[in-house]
């Protein structure tokens, strides 16, 4: 089968989707005492086009889709799609990690689950611990959280939305912070 | 029957079994009795499976090295690790130990080690066999 | 609550997982198996807690199994032991601080032995075993000497 | 005979189930109808803890995902915070870190056998197979110190060497391994019942298993060549030859049915005793750790800054990590993704219209481990409701958590 | 059922009640030895040979929990059916060369549907709790009785036919006539199969009755918990226990006096008390000889079946066999 | 003239007379009518006693209307006036104190499980004249009144088992259904009737046996006959009556519908074996006897256990019981002509088939009670719709738990004692026989044990919170046939003995039966 380089995939993209690329990076790793290489690559790119680019990617080969990362950084969200491309061949294989972003005020993502139905889960457990709602996913009942889990908590959010963990030391670690028994009473 | 595993078991019935008998093959008349037996030397208790060099047993603490430079607490995953700030010194909750040996490595004065002691049942998980100063 | 000495030779063991690491649920698998036999002690397995007399748990009793840890504790005919294997069971060990989990298993139910270790050797575990019996023969005798005074 | 569907709770505590995990089944007569899963019993909030620790604590933390797999998540961990960190691991540590990962491949995969054999009720395999993994873990007792949760990876490298005096040890071990390896082949593959048991039962097929984002000997099984460790080779791998394995390397054809999944374990059990050979061969001398001061270590990771993902193929398929750090004590982002994960989804099409009486060994042939399923921690701020947790034990863990800081 | 002397009547009530103890003692010794054999062929020490009378003596001292949704009487009527049964089974077989102790019309018959019974006390019970494990677990259990009932019958049946054929003024489904005249002596060289056949037949019958893999699909314990049982604890448990150990010397003598009624004594030269106690020893190994084959050995040597090829087994293989031993006995006998 | 003589027709006649007096009773006072009827039937009942113990031990009974002793009345030669005559032996006495029974406990389970329902004056004195028939056809010693009876409790039936109203459907069709066999069936039995007098000039049947040629008129009356009854009897494959007509009528009917379809095997095993005896072709006929016997044994019980209806599930194992009662009978009759063998086994084997139909009276009637009494308290005959009844009704499942041993054949019931009787004979003449009959055996037990689970097992039903204990009067109908079932499966000897020995016996020796009658000839 024919394979691309990471720099060909790259100019896939860029070509079908110019600017909405907002960054690219290949990044070349080696192992081993022989230092064989294999390759990463991480794509930044803007919502709107994001499920499109998935759509591109399917037409590379059907890509194994592995998790979404959060990270909610405050004014917006980072969703990382870990993917990665052609295996079953010796350092063939490519990770591809798209990173997209979202305004806090919409969180609103095209579901993949129509091109890799695997992703369900992943995206079920963004929606229950982001918050983020997947159009056209549909509405099933929780696999993390509790069936009856209020709606407006999303445990991995670090705003008010957040869960209030109890850290050893007080110290502001992503949440609200709990750290003594009366604002423990206040948040009852 | 004559599947592989029929001739398998077959074989093994005239076979010594693979068991370890620790501490004893079968329950003993009474339990106390033997422990007492066993304390007056009139009775054996079968050893363990042999423990390896390099085991990562039970702590031990060499108090009199120690700076109380915190740094085994730092690296402590389990938070078995207590700095007693009057004495400068550290105390070591053996119930809450995932025996990483992870203080040991890091203690500049190598005042921790492991032992090869894992037999560590208790009825009480603050006992002083479970505490290490 | 009745005790006689044949409870002490026939333990029947009912293995709870309250959110381990399985660790030290392998181990107490190996346990059962030909180099340790728990068997030997007349200890087996059992699959409901109905049959159970000693309760084995492990790990640091997550949120969702506080519930169930107590019911199957409930459901346990009398008299029954408690032993908690492993460092997470016995006191949260790594997972000493998330809000989901209760950290230790005596903080929900009573507990009669505790095996620390992550996890403790199948031969630690015996130990733990060995703990009940002499809690268990204890408890026996001084139930056979209370009616004499 | 009874027309009406009803419904069996399996879980969460279950004796086919070594790990809390709730199922429901829809049952009409002896088949299934309908599958639920409800994971979240297992619920530890490890990758929570995990943002308030430091990245050596987190090793330890990485290792009690799951017990089985204690060497594959700091594996992939390390891996994801070296290339965050840019850090390089001495060839030596390479190596060192691929036989302790294989050799744990061989102790999970018999394990896994005879948690097989007990859940088609044939405990003689049980029995049989794990007095053969004892060799295994004495031998893991010995190099590392313990029999499971072997604490040997560091982030850089690893933390035991394997000294030259160890080698015969490691040697004699595989020995044993290559004899006892025809007897579980022979008890697992030519046994009349157990064949009527697994094949034809609990098919995943090559289509659902690419759709559904398999992973591991549940993805072979269904004859795709992907394993991390021949796709991407990373770590010591990069100088091996390894090949992904189907069944039909052995039988000529490909079912995707729990037979098959037995195969692919089986063979993989030859594998890694061949990977481990080589690595006995080829092994380089030098340093085991690139750091060895752990304060320096912890201040470097302190200050450095970037993301990193680590892959590493465990027994059940790909462990995924990804870790961000931004120049803190803590690392901002951990994200720990585990075969189980994604060999969820497929026990859908596997379980449905098969019996009550497969639900154990089709689900057991997977591999699961629940214990790495259950990611996330549940808190409801709006009402302390029973089952997350009631304001008495939210009071009780603020008082412990104070009782612990200032004893 | 006659009227009989009441001094006879007395002997046979304290027959009972010492078969009764015996039955049970053997049972719970034979369990042990059974799980001490498993033990040592799975390489491990096991446990020690009294064991199943500790449990006994354990289970007996524990809570009795009934569960809510059960009918307590039927809930705890149902182990001691099911033990009832057993031992009334023991009462007509006979040991050696003693008779049994009851005896009259077709004793077999009684036994075939005695050992019914505790299956029907475990399914009832299983019922009666209401648990939804318990509930298949019951269903599995009538499947697996409704499926081995063809093969175990017609085993029954041939060999009554045969001797009815042989001696036809004898009452033949007594069992001590049975024992008294071994089939082997009876039959040419087809009927010889037949009958190797129809042992066979018994021997697939036997893990069946007593519910040991690979037939055990009604108590799958990685399945269902423990199945029928899950609900019971404490004394019902103990019985069932009892039940199940009374009923494994049931089918093991069944087994000896329908097959191998042979006694030893009269080899040895014996006479008197001695033959007696020679025979019963004798009696008691090959018990045990089959206890080895048809349930220790084989409940170790395979996997569960599930509960659809345990009912085809039956009703097709072992069925099949049944009738071609039955066949091979008329044809033995229709041709010479 | 000695009373005593005249206990046959008073057997008939009380119920007969009760029948006419229930509806003038009835416009005085409703509530007496079932009293009235109890009474009556009760009498009936000791009555049938003493004439069982007079039968047993002096021999077979004849009584002719009008006259003073039968025999003075017989004119010599072969002619015979028509005339109504009764004539009764031990197989006849057997069948009478069957119904004698379920009729009195019928009536007396009537009193409270009718009570709401409007029309009882006309129920009780339907079940009164389904009474008279039934004992008419088991006295009767003549073809044509044996027809006329046939008629009477078939037109009684019919009323009674769309008795819970014309205007429901199911009711409705269960009667049609039963009207039209009823109506094919007594024609084709005229028919045979017609045959036989068209050829030999008489209707009593002794004396058409002593003359019987088996000509080919006879072999066509055979043919006619034997399916018919046997379709009366619910036999397979003409059983598709049984399920409706059994579910629909009310619980009492149905155990007295059962004792019908046995008086209508009863005529059966009178016409084969009294009639024609060994003039037959045994062997051919006992096989076909068999087969019915056979088929009927595995399709009734196969059909049973997918039933969710509890009725509908009883009425199928009717079917498949009746399959034992072929089978005992039939196996005998195929060796009838082989003295040897029927020695050995052949007697054996109808004592079987005969005792099964006493026990199969008593444990169906006892079932299709319990059955009442459920749904007398939930409203429903669905099983998917009962469950947990035992909390509540602890009497009715005491009842059901024996009647359920009963007919699949535990020791130590009644339905043991014959069963083993079958067994142990008939897999002599083929031992498939046997293996089938307990292979069936125990599929019923399997079925029942089902039965019992859905109904009374499982948590309290909160709609049936409020269920409790049917009525005592009904426990004390229930408790009767307990007590009969218990007794006859702990003593079957003395049962087998007294009872059906004597009652087989005068079936298989023809000259006896003839000769009552015939004065010896
Ligand atoms: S061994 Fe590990 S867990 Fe134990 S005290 Fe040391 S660092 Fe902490
Ligand atoms: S690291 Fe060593 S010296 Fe420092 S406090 Fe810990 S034990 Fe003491
Ligand atoms: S104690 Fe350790 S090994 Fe055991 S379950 Fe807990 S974390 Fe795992
Ligand atoms: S005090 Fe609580 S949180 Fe801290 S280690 Fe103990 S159990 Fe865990
Ligand atoms: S009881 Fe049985 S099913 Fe449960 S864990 Fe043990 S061996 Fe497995
Ligand atoms: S599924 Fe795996 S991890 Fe879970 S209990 Fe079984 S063997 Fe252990
Ligand atoms: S799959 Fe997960 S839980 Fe299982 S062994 Fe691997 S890491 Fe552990
Ligand atoms: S999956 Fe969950 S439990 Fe596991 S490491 Fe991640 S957050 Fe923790």
């Amino acid at each position: 089968m024919e394979y691309m380089k990471p720099e060909e995939i790259i100019e896939l993209f860029k070509e079908k989707f110019n600017e909405s690329i907002t960054n690219s990076r290949i990044e070349i790793k080696t192992a081993g005492s022989k230092k064989n290489s294999y390759s990463l690559i991480w794509l930044e790119i803007e919502l709107k086009v994001f499920k499109e680019a998935v759509k591109l990617l399917c037409t590379i080969q059907f890509p194994h889709f592995a998790i979404i990362s959060d990270n909610d950084t405050g004014e917006e969200v980072k969703l990382t799609y870990h993917f990665s491309l052609y295996y079953g061949e010796r350092f063939k294989e490519i990770s591809l990690n798209i990173t997209t972003n979202l305004p806090k005020n919409n969180l609103k993502m095209p579901t993949i689950t129509d091109l890799i139905p695997g992703a369900q889960t992943s995206e079920r457990e963004m929606k229950e611990m982001m918050g983020i709602t997947f159009e056209n996913l549909p509405d099933l009942p929780n696999v993390f959280l509790p069936i009856d889990f209020s709606k407006d908590v999303f445990p991995f959010r670090k705003d008010e939305k957040g869960v209030y963990p109890l850290s050893k030391n007080g110290k502001h670690i992503g949440g609200n912070i709990i750290d003594n028994e009366e604002e423990v009473k206040k948040v009852e | 029957m004559a599947t592989p595993m029929g001739f398998e078991l077959l074989k093994q019935l005239f076979k010594k079994p693979a068991t370890n008998v620790f501490p004893v093959t079968y329950y003993p008349d009474s339990i106390l009795k033997l422990l007492e037996k066993v304390e007056k030397g009139e009775a054996k208790i079968h050893p363990h499976v042999e423990i390896p060099k390099n085991f990562k047993g039970k702590i031990v603490f060499d108090r009199d090295e120690c700076i109380g430079c915190k740094l085994c607490i730092k690296v402590c995953p389990a938070e078995a690790i207590e700095f007693i700030p009057e004495k400068k010194k550290i105390k070591i909750h053996v119930d809450h130990c995932i025996f990483c040996s992870q203080c040991n490595d890091i203690c500049p004065k190598n005042c921790l080690n492991m032992s090869e002691e894992f037999l560590l049942a208790d009825v009480d998980r603050s006992s002083s066999k479970l505490i290490v100063e | 609550m009745r005790l006689n000495k044949y409870f002490e030779r026939s333990l029947w063991v009912f293995h709870l997982n309250t959110g381990s690491c399985n660790g030290c649920d392998i181990e107490i698998v190996a346990g059962l198996t030909p180099r340790y036999d728990l068997e030997r002690f007349g200890i087996k397995l059992v699959g409901s807690p109905k049959h159970a007399d000693v309760l084995l748990v492990t790990g640091p009793v997550t949120g969702r199994m506080l519930d169930r840890v107590k019911r199957v504790y409930e459901q346990t005919p009398d008299p029954k032991a408690v032993i908690a294997v492993g460092a997470c069971g016995t006191s949260g060990g790594v997972f000493y601080n998330s809000y989901n989990l209760s950290g230790s298993i005596d903080k929900v139910i009573p507990v009669d032995v505790y095996v620390p270790g992550c996890p403790p050797r199948p031969e630690a575990i015996i130990n733990g075993v060995l703990q009940a019996w002499i809690k268990l023969e204890k408890l026996r005798e001084s139930m056979e000497a209370a009616p004499a005074r | 005979m009874n027309k009406k569907t009803y419904s069996i709770p399996i879980g969460p505590v279950h004796p086919s189930l070594e790990e809390p995990m709730t199922f429901n089944f829809e049952i009409y007569g002896e088949r299934i109808e309908k599958v639920y899963l409800a994971p979240g019993d297992n619920h530890r909030g490890i990758e929570f803890m995990g943002r308030q620790r430091n990245p050596i604590q987190i090793i330890y933390l990485a290792e009690r995902i799951c017990g089985i797999c204690s060497a594959s998540h700091p594996f992939a961990f390390c891996q994801a915070v070296e290339n965050a960190a840019g850090i390089e691991v001495p060839e030596r540590g390479q190596y060192i870190r691929v036989i302790i990962a294989e050799l744990e491949r061989i102790h999970s995969h018999i394990l896994w056998a005879g948690i097989a054999g007990h859940e088609l009720g044939f405990d003689s395999v049980l029995y049989i197979s794990w007095r053969a993994r004892e060799e295994v873990l004495d031998l893991l007792e010995y190099l590392t110190g313990n029999r499971i949760n072997y604490g040997v990876f560091m982030i850089g490298g690893v933390r035991r060497d394997i000294s030259e005096e160890q080698i015969p040890r490691i040697r004699k071990t595989l020995e044993y391994y290559k004899d006892v390896y025809g007897k579980i082949e022979d008890i697992f593959l030519k046994d009349p019942t157990i064949a009527l048991r697994t094949k034809n039962v609990g098919v995943l097929t090559k289509e659902d298993a690419l759709r559904l984002c398999a992973v591991g000997p549940t993805t072979r099984a269904s004859g795709i060549k992907k394993d991390v460790r021949q796709d991407q080779p990373y770590s010591a791998y990069a100088d091996l030859e390894v090949k992904a394995i189907t069944p039909d390397v052995f039988s000529g054809e490909i079912n995707g049915d729990v037979y098959d999944r037995i195969i692919v374990r089986l063979l993989e059990l030859v594998q890694s005793i061949q990977i481990i050979e080589q690595c006995l061969e080829n092994m380089p001398s030098g340093e085991i750790v690139a750091e060895k001061k752990l304060v320096k270590l912890l201040n470097q990771l302190k200050k450095a800054k970037g993301e990193g993902i680590g892959r590493h193929e465990a027994p059940r398929g790909e462990v995924f990590h990804y870790v961000k750090l931004a120049e803190a004590e803590v690392p901002e982002i951990w994200k720990a993704r585990a075969p189980t994960y994604n060999n969820l989804m497929p026990w859908a099409p596997m379980l449905l219209g098969e019996q009550i009486a497969d639900i154990p060994i089709v689900v057991a042939s997977t591999d699961p481990c629940i214990a790495c399923m259950d990611r996330v921690t549940i808190l409801n701020k709006a009402n302390g409701r029973k089952d997350v947790l009631t304001k008495k034990d939210l009071h009780e863990l603020s008082v412990q958590k104070t009782r612990r800081i200032t004893p | 059922m006659t009227s009989i002397s009441l001094f006879g009547i007395l002997i046979k009530i304290i027959g009972a009640i010492v078969i009764a103890f015996l039955g049970v003692v053997i049972g719970l010794f034979y369990k042990g030895i059974d799980r001490k054999l498993a033990a040592r062929m799975q390489a491990r020490v096991g446990p020690p040979i009294r064991q199943p009378f500790m449990d006994f003596f354990k289970l007996m001292i524990k809570e009795n929990i009934v569960p809510q949704n059960a009918v307590p009487w039927i809930f705890n009527g149902a182990p001691i059916m099911a033990l009832v049964s057993s031992i009334t089974i023991l009462l007509y077989l006979p040991v050696g060369n003693i008779p049994p102790l009851l005896s009259g019309y077709g004793d077999i018959v009684l036994i075939i549907y005695l050992l019914t019974l505790p299956a029907i006390g475990m399914v009832v019970g299983g019922f009666a709790s209401g648990s939804p494990y318990a509930n298949v677990g019951a269903q599995r259990e009538m499947v697996m009785m409704m499926s081995y009932e063809l093969p175990l019958v017609t085993a029954v049946v041939a060999l009554g036919w045969k001797l009815s054929q042989v001696y036809p003024q004898l009452n033949i489904f007594s069992l001590a006539v049975i024992n008294a005249r071994p089939i082997w002596g009876l039959v040419g060289p087809l009927g010889f199969i037949g009958a190797i056949l129809l042992f066979i037949t018994l021997a697939a019958v036997t893990p069946g009755e007593l519910s040991k893999v690979p037939f055990d699909a009604p108590e799958a314990e990685t399945e269902l918990a423990g199945g029928i049982l899950v609900e019971y604890s404490g004394r019902n448990l103990a019985l069932f226990g009892l039940a199940d150990a009374v009923k494994t010397v049931v089918m093991m003598s069944l087994t000896v006096a329908l097959f191998f009624p042979y006694n030893i004594s009269h080899l040895l030269a014996l006479s008197g008390v001695f033959a007696l106690i020679a025979d019963v020893l004798f009696f008691l190994v090959k018990m045990f000889l089959v206890m080895f084959v048809e349930v220790s050995f084989v409940r170790i040597a395979f996997a569960r079946l599930k509960i659809d090829q345990v009912s085809f087994a039956y009703w097709v293989p072992v069925a099949i066999i049944g009738l071609l031993g039955l066949m091979l006995i008329v044809l033995d006998t229709i041709i010479v | 003239m000695n009373l005593s003589n005249h206990i046959p027709i008073l057997i008939v006649a009380i119920p007969l007379l009760a029948a006419f007096l229930v509806p003038l009773i009835g416009r005085i006072n409703k509530k007496a009518t079932g009293t009235l009827t109890t009474l009556a039937l009760s009498v009936s009942l000791i009555l049938t006693i003493t004439l069982a113990v007079k039968i047993l031990t002096v021999g077979p009974q004849a009584y002719v209307f009008g006259a003073t002793s039968p025999s003075l009345t017989l004119p010599s030669g072969l002619k015979f006036p028509i005339r109504i005559m009764f004539q009764i032996d031990a197989m006849g006495i057997f069948m009478g104190l069957i119904t004698a029974v379920v009729s009195f406990v019928g009536a007396v389970y009537s009193l409270v499980f009718m009570k709401q329902h409007s029309g009882l004056d006309k129920y009780y004195s339907l079940l009164l004249l389904l009474t008279v028939g039934m004992f008419g056809m088991e006295f009767t010693g003549d073809m044509f009144n044996f027809f006329v009876f046939l008629e009477i409790a078939s037109i009684a039936s019919v009323a009674l088992i769309s008795f819970r109203g014309i205007d429901l459907g199911e009711p409705a069709e269960a009667g049609f259904k039963y009207m039209v066999v009823s109506s094919i069936s007594a024609l084709m039995v005229l028919f045979a009737v017609g045959i036989f007098y068209g050829q030999y000039d008489i209707l009593n049947f002794a004396a058409i046996a002593s003359v019987i040629k088996y000509s080919q008129l006879d072999k066509i009356a055979l043919g006619l006959l034997i399916p018919v009854l046997a379709m009366k009897a619910g036999a397979v494959p003409m059983h598709m009556w049984t399920p409706d007509a059994y579910s629909e009528a009310p619980a009492p009917i149905t155990m007295m519908l059962v004792a019908t379809s046995q008086a209508s095997l009863y005529a059966l095993f009178r016409v084969v074996f009294s009639l024609y005896n060994i003039s037959l072709n045994a062997l051919t006929v006992g096989w076909i006897i068999i087969i019915f016997g056979l088929l009927s044994m595995f399709i009734g019980v196969t059909m049973a256990i997918i039933q969710k209806d509890i009725k509908r599930l009883m009425a199928y194992h009717a079917v498949s019981q009746t399959g034992y009662m072929f089978l005992g009978v039939g196996v005998g009759l195929a060796v009838l002509a082989n003295p040897v063998a029927l020695n050995q086994y052949g007697i054996t084997a109808m004592e079987g088939g005969i005792f099964h139909i006493m026990n199969h009276a008593m444990y169906k009637g006892l079932l299709f009670l319990t059955a009442g009494a459920l749904f007398f308290r939930t409203g429903t005959k669905n099983l998917d719709k009962m469950g947990g009844l035992a909390h509540s009704m602890k009497y009715t499942t005491i009842f059901f738990i024996i009647g359920a041993a009963a007919i699949a054949g535990l020791p130590p019931f009644n339905g043991f004692a014959s069963k083993l009787l079958i067994y142990e004979s008939v897999y002599k003449f083929n031992p498939l026989l046997s293996i089938i009959a307990m292979v069936v055996s125990i599929l019923t037990l399997a079925s029942f044990v089902k039965v019992f689970h859905s109904a009374f097992l499982g948590p309290k039903l909160p709609q049936f919170k409020e269920v409790k204990e049917v009525p005592r009067s009904m426990v004390f109908a229930m408790a009767v046939l307990s007590c009969i079932i218990i007794f006859f499966g702990l003593f079957p000897d003395l049962i087998v003995k007294n009872l059906v020995h004597p009652a087989v016996m005068s079936l298989i020796e023809q000259l006896q039966y003839t000769g009552t009658v015939l004065g010896g000839m």
